[in-house]
């Protein structure tokens, strides 16, 4: 008897549980963003401060009554930075959430993985991934706020051939990033004058890439450049040292974090990077339209949470892009509020000025990327 | 010519000589005890029969074939079966699967048609079902027939590893230690049986320390010392063999 | 009939859900990836736990039968059918190739070199970015169709992947009461027995070594169709240990411990979701306390549960 | 050609930091037939303590030393909430909880400690030292020092002391090593402590020059794994052996092959060791009795 109540008892919890989830009861004029990031695994550095800047904002935004009374309700998913879990949580995100925009896809992977069911679906999507590939060519409901990959080999090229540097050598890690930058370094190279005379690789958990140096050391390249993140590019600069090769090393932006020279110590002096102009927001001149933005979000942020880092603005851009296209649209309908966003013009964000059109859903140009090099343990912006 | 036949078999084991020198044979019908003191190679020479050891020289012969490096599974698709000294009974089946593993040589349902249990797997698993039944039935073993074998207490174990091996309908029955751990009354059911095992005309080939069961159903007996035969006869000429009693009592 | 009663209820239960739910997301939605992870632990089971062999590099032909689907049909534009077919033709001699050394090895060394041949499979997915897009996979795969019926919607595909797992099922059930499965059980008891039976052990063993991987090849060509997408994470050696840990937690050696064990931990990271950074926590404990418990794994236990009390009830009577 | 010195280096450095984690696996696996898949997370909570005392203001030495008793501390828990409870499960079912485990103390090192990165700074210099035109960091010498004293002593621990006996004693057969009197309770929960120190201990050593994350232990375990079973599992000079073997193989296939592909031949070259000899290179073969 005593099992029979306890069983009813759960029933009745279930239940109640179940028509909770059922049809949803809310007012209609709640925006629902739904969000899916890499908040944990490999690529949690990128994921989460993009979490904490989504939901900072949000919550700021609710505080103050809502984009023109519409109120934001955020639904967030974690993928580990995996792709299937991407798309299973993309589907539930328009499926059981029934979100009326998408922001996330931290790693390109997992951003490419949903483009069709967005597009079958018809919500639209800011990515907060690298790859070109998210808007190249141009899908009518993704969009993306983070530089691409070949802008960042564009501006490393056009950085070496200011040096008089001819030939390069590559090293990247096995991650979509490291790939994909890869690909972007050898399909640019020739546009520049650049000859790529080494294509190592290494994978991200390696402990030691000496060997792969050696073999650098031992060809003609004048400068190396490393595509990576999270503790490979760290460990990379420290076995340059090691090696004793005094050749310039590049970097790119997936690096722009102080936690890459807190972990490569002194071996990251020296280095040069592209990246958003967040991390030398102080060093930028008082006319620059972005300096008050940027300062304003790294203050906001760091008094939440600790150092800020450029991936946490590419949420920022995101979100505000979202915000100002749903203001000037009016309404929460998705295709209102994708036109808008194509329509976004003359955007301040934390990544640069964006001009989006029809033939281009990212809407930044070279000039978003500024060249950093790190003296002292500390960025230096370049120009 | 005899059912089976050893020539020279030799079998080391790093410097040690497990069996050296042996030669024998077995004629048809009839129980061949092999006895010796512990160490003797008893157990080597039935492991080096089926060849779960291969031997370091030397021949075997089953049927006037040359048997001395088949795999086991060929050597028992020609009609050997055997028992083990440790139990090698599949503890993850229940007594009746066991012995129908038995009948694996007598059924031929395949991998895929197993899957898609075709009309003539299905016939055939009756029979099989069947004939495992009888072999159970015969070794006395029907009221356990779908207990699951870990639960079942060792000296049915023993029993079912016989069953099972008849199952498999062979015509030389490989026996190692069977009375090993069983009572008075499990051995005399034992003799009884394994004298009904060749009284249906399989021949059978035992190890066995159980002196007293030896000499009571033996037909020929072999004395195993160090590996080398020691003495060779009916169980009266060799329970009068000087060098048989030393080896014995010098235990 | 009695063998299958089961069988018929559960195939019952999973063809009649999406009538009474059919636009819950988790009917339709993780019901997919449910049949998918039900089909691949069950034909890990024929080779874990039928015969005893252990595997830890299941993955690897998964991702073999779903990348060869995405190639062939993308890059040389393959008819799908064909392109699976011809999947699974590679599988076949692959697996038949590497099954005699590989099981050859025996516990710790066998789950040493199914490990490796998972890794190596996968680092091949990710290096060899010409063929198999790198880390970023490919996607695009042409839409499957059943004679002339196209399979373009959560709906239909549901009952294509149900199908397909049932039919797994029911070859598993089959399997555990017949001749070659009752090979499979001896092989996994004692070899050596299982060869004085006339067993030939090396054969049987690699047999079901290449019919479990096919099974797991032509669910990955299911699969890369359904997501339109594959992409090398799906097929990490990560996921072969999951599926290893789906066969355990719900029973070795029993196709309904397969399933139990797939349904728990697809269903389980998407219920603890909501514990946020606690989620993985909450599912190794989860998994400790199962296992420790429930050592023989949750389906087997409990199964051994109901039949004890019933024969009580019975006594009593 | 004038590389090759330069890879062995590598490859010796890179082994040795395997080879570490590989003795751990041989410590549990000696005293109770189980393959602890926890083992990459003792690593890991060894290196993640140490560096969060030091965060905390203690010196190094100090939390180096309190570190290693953390990681013990919870190598024991493990044994004792985890393994004994499930004395009675198979091989395979104690495999499945330590994944759990190693699931758990992920989670709770995620929890505890975050996200982050971090390293360690060196025990000594930070300056190469050359040998011929290759050179090598003063941190790679204390990880093969450290090697090296720990397989001696895992070595010596084994061979010559009464406890190291009595575990080796419960591997191979429990009922008889309890009816010597040998009290194979402890003995378990001892070897899990040791091992659990001995990882923490390898934490501490790579950790100034791999860093360290909450998931980093996963890596270093599957590599340590490998090379347990290269060398043949038990066997602490082959933990050792399969260790430095895998570096090379790694660094020299990398170096002479293909670096994208090096994972894959050092996989390959595994494969191939056990298709020729199935027990590891210094494992002893099994017989079986019938």
């Amino acid at each position: 008897m005593h099992l029979l109540k306890k069983l009813a008892t759960l029933l009745a919890v279930l239940s109640i549980f179940i028509l909770a989830a059922g049809p949803n009861v809310q007012a209609k004029d709640t925006l629902k963003i739904g969000s899916f990031l890499a908040v944990t695994g490999p690529a949690s550095f990128l994921g989460d401060p993009e979490l904490k800047t989504l939901q900072m904002y949000i919550d700021e935004i609710n505080a103050k009554g809502g984009i023109n009374g519409h109120k934001i309700e955020f639904v967030h998913y974690d993928t580990k930075g995996k792709a299937k879990e991407a798309k299973n949580f993309v589907n539930r995100l328009i499926k059981k959430d029934k979100v009326d925009v998408i922001i996330g896809g931290t790693t390109s992977g997992n951003s490419l993985a949903v483009i069709d069911i967005v597009q079958k679906a018809k919500v639209p999507f800011i990515s907060l991934a690298g790859s070109i590939k998210i808007v190249e060519p141009v899908k009518k409901w993704v969009f993306k706020t983070p530089h691409t990959d070949k802008m960042a080999a564009e501006k490393i090229f056009t950085d070496m051939k200011k040096r008089g540097i001819t030939k390069a050598a590559l090293i990247t890690g096995n991650g979509g990033f490291d790939k994909s930058g890869r690909a972007q370094c050898l399909a640019m190279a020739p546009k520049y004058g650049i000859k790529i005379v080494a294509d190592e690789k290494y994978d991200n958990a390696d402990t030691d890439m000496t060997t792969q140096l050696t073999k650098i050391r031992a060809t003609d390249a004048q400068a190396i450049i490393n595509f990576g993140f999270g503790k490979a590019p760290a460990i990379v600069a420290k076995n340059i040292k090691q090696l004793g090769i005094k050749l310039p090393v590049y970097e790119s932006h997936g690096v722009a974090s102080k936690k890459f020279i807190e972990l490569a110590g002194e071996a990251a002096n020296g280095i040069r990077l592209p990246a958003a102009a967040l991390i030398v927001a102080d060093q930028l001149s008082d006319k620059d339209p972005q300096k008050k933005v940027l300062l304003a979000y790294k203050e906001k942020f760091e008094k939440k949470y600790g150092p800020v880092s450029t991936f946490g603005g590419h949420a920022y851009d995101a979100l505000f892009i979202t915000v100002e296209a749903v203001k000037r649209a009016g309404t929460i309908d998705r295709a209102k509020i994708r036109d808008e966003i194509e329509k976004t013009h003359g955007f301040v964000g934390t990544g640069g000025i964006f001009n989006m059109s029809p033939t281009d859903h990212l809407g930044l140009n070279l000039d978003a990327f500024k060249m950093i090099e790190i003296e002292n343990g500390n960025w230096k912006l370049l120009y | 010519m005899a059912l089976l036949e050893v020539r020279e078999l030799e079998k080391h084991f790093g410097g040690l000589k497990a069996v050296s020198h042996l030669s024998f044979s077995v004629e048809e019908n009839m129980i061949f005890s092999i006895i010796g003191p512990n160490g003797a190679g008893k157990t080597t020479l039935f492991n080096l029969l089926t060849n779960i050891y291969s031997p370091t020289s030397g021949s075997i012969f089953f049927d006037s074939k040359e048997i001395t490096h088949l795999p086991p599974y060929r050597i028992a698709r020609l009609g050997i079966s055997r028992t083990f000294q440790n139990l090698q009974v599949f503890l993850n089946m229940n007594a009746l699967e066991n012995v129908m593993v038995g009948c694996h040589l007598r059924s031929k349902a395949g991998l895929i048609s197993s899957a898609l249990r075709l009309p003539s797997v299905i016939e055939e698993e009756k029979k099989v079902r069947q004939m495992a039944l009888e072999a159970l039935d015969f070794c006395g073993l029907a009221h356990v027939a779908h207990s699951p074998a870990s639960s079942l207490p060792y000296g049915i174990l023993k029993k079912l590893e016989i069953a099972r091996s008849l199952a498999a309908k062979p015509r030389l029955l490989l026996m190692d230690e069977p009375a090993a751990g069983l009572n008075d009354t499990e051995t005399a059911e034992l003799c009884q049986l394994i004298r009904q095992i060749r009284d249906s005309g399989i021949t059978v080939l035992l190890v066995e320390h159980n002196m007293s069961l030896v000499m009571e159903i033996s037909q020929q007996i072999l004395v195993l010392n160090y590996g080398q035969l020691l003495a060779q006869g009916t169980p009266e000429e060799v329970q009068k063999n000087q060098e048989v009693i030393a080896a014995y009592l010098g235990e | 009939m009695k063998r299958l009663s089961g069988f018929l209820l559960f195939s019952l239960l999973c063809l009649a859900l999406p009538i009474f739910f059919p636009d819950n997301y988790y009917v339709t939605v993780v019901g997919l990836t449910v049949f998918v992870n039900i089909t691949l632990a069950v034909s890990l089971n024929l080779l874990m736990g039928y015969a005893g062999q252990i595997s830890l590099g299941h993955a690897a032909f998964f991702g073999l039968g779903a990348y060869s689907s995405a190639i062939l049909t993308i890059k040389y534009g393959l008819n799908p059918w064909l392109a699976m077919l011809a999947g699974a033709i590679m599988v076949l001699v692959l697996s038949y190739v590497l099954s005699r050394p590989i099981l050859k090895l025996k516990g710790h060394y066998l789950a040493m070199a199914t490990l490796g041949l998972g890794i190596i499979v996968h680092i091949f997915f990710v290096q060899a970015d010409e063929l198999t897009g790198g880390p970023d996979g490919i996607s695009g795969l042409p839409e499957l169709s059943i004679f002339g019926f196209a399979i373009n919607s959560d709906i239909r595909w549901y009952f294509v992947l149900c199908s397909y797992m049932l039919i797994s099922v029911l070859f598993s059930l089959n399997l555990a009461d017949s001749r070659a499965g009752r090979a499979l059980s001896a092989v996994h008891g004692s070899e050596i027995a299982a060869q004085m039976m006339g067993i030939d052990t090396a054969k049987v063993k690699s047999h079901i070594f290449v019919f479990s991987a096919l099974m797991a090849c032509i669910a990955g060509s299911l699969f890369a169709h359904q997501q339109d997408f594959v992409s090398p994470e799906s097929f990490s050696f990560f996921f072969s240990i999951e599926l290893v840990t789906m066969v355990v937690l719900g029973g070795l050696g029993s196709t309904f411990g397969a399933i139990v064990g797939a349904f728990i931990l697809s269903i389980l990271p998407e219920l603890l979701i909501v514990f946020e950074d606690f989620e993985v926590l909450i599912f190794g404990a989860i998994l400790m306390i199962i296992m420790i418990f429930l050592p023989e794994g949750l389906f087997v236990a409990l199964k051994n549960k109901v039949s004890e009390t019933l024969a009580k009830s019975k006594e009593a009577v | 050609m004038d590389q090759l010195l330069q890879f062995i280096i590598s490859g010796l450095t890179v082994g040795s930091i395997y080879a570490l984690v590989a003795l751990g696996f041989s410590i549990i696996y000696n005293a109770s037939d189980v393959v602890n898949f926890a083992q990459g997370e003792f690593v890991m909570i060894g290196a993640m303590s140490a560096i969060f005392l030091m965060k905390a203001g203690l010196s190094y030495p100090l939390s180096a030393f309190l570190a290693i008793g953390i990681t013990a501390a919870v190598g024991l828990a493990l044994e004792k909430f985890a393994i004994e409870p499930a004395k009675n499960a198979t091989v395979v079912t104690t495999i499945i909880i330590t994944i759990g485990a190693s699931i758990f103390l992920r989670g709770a090192a995620l929890l505890i400690w975050g996200k982050e990165i971090y390293g360690l700074p060196p025990f000594t210099s930070n300056n190469p030292i050359q040998i011929g035109n290759a050179t090598i960091l003063p941190q790679n010498l204390w990880v093969m020092l450290g090697t090296a004293i720990t397989v001696l002593g895992v070595k010596y621990f084994f061979d010559h002391t009464r406890m190291g006996k009595a575990i080796l004693a419960c591997s191979y057969n429990k009922k008889a090593a309890y009816l010597v009197g040998i009290n194979v309770k402890r003995m378990l929960l001892i070897s899990y402590g040791l091992s659990a120190a001995l990882g923490a201990a390898a934490g501490l050593l790579v950790t100034p020059i791999t860093f360290m994350s909450y998931g980093a232990g996963v890596m270093l375990g599957l590599k340590g794994f490998c090379a347990a079973i290269l060398g043949g599992m038990g066997n602490s000079m082959g933990a050792v052996l399969g260790g430095l073997i895998l570096g090379l193989v790694e660094t020299v296939g990398a170096g002479f092959i293909s670096s994208g592909y090096k994972d894959a031949i050092a996989f390959f070259v595994i494969m191939l060791v056990l298709f020729i000899k199935p027990s590891g290179i210094l494992g002893k073969g099994e017989t079986e009795r019938v």
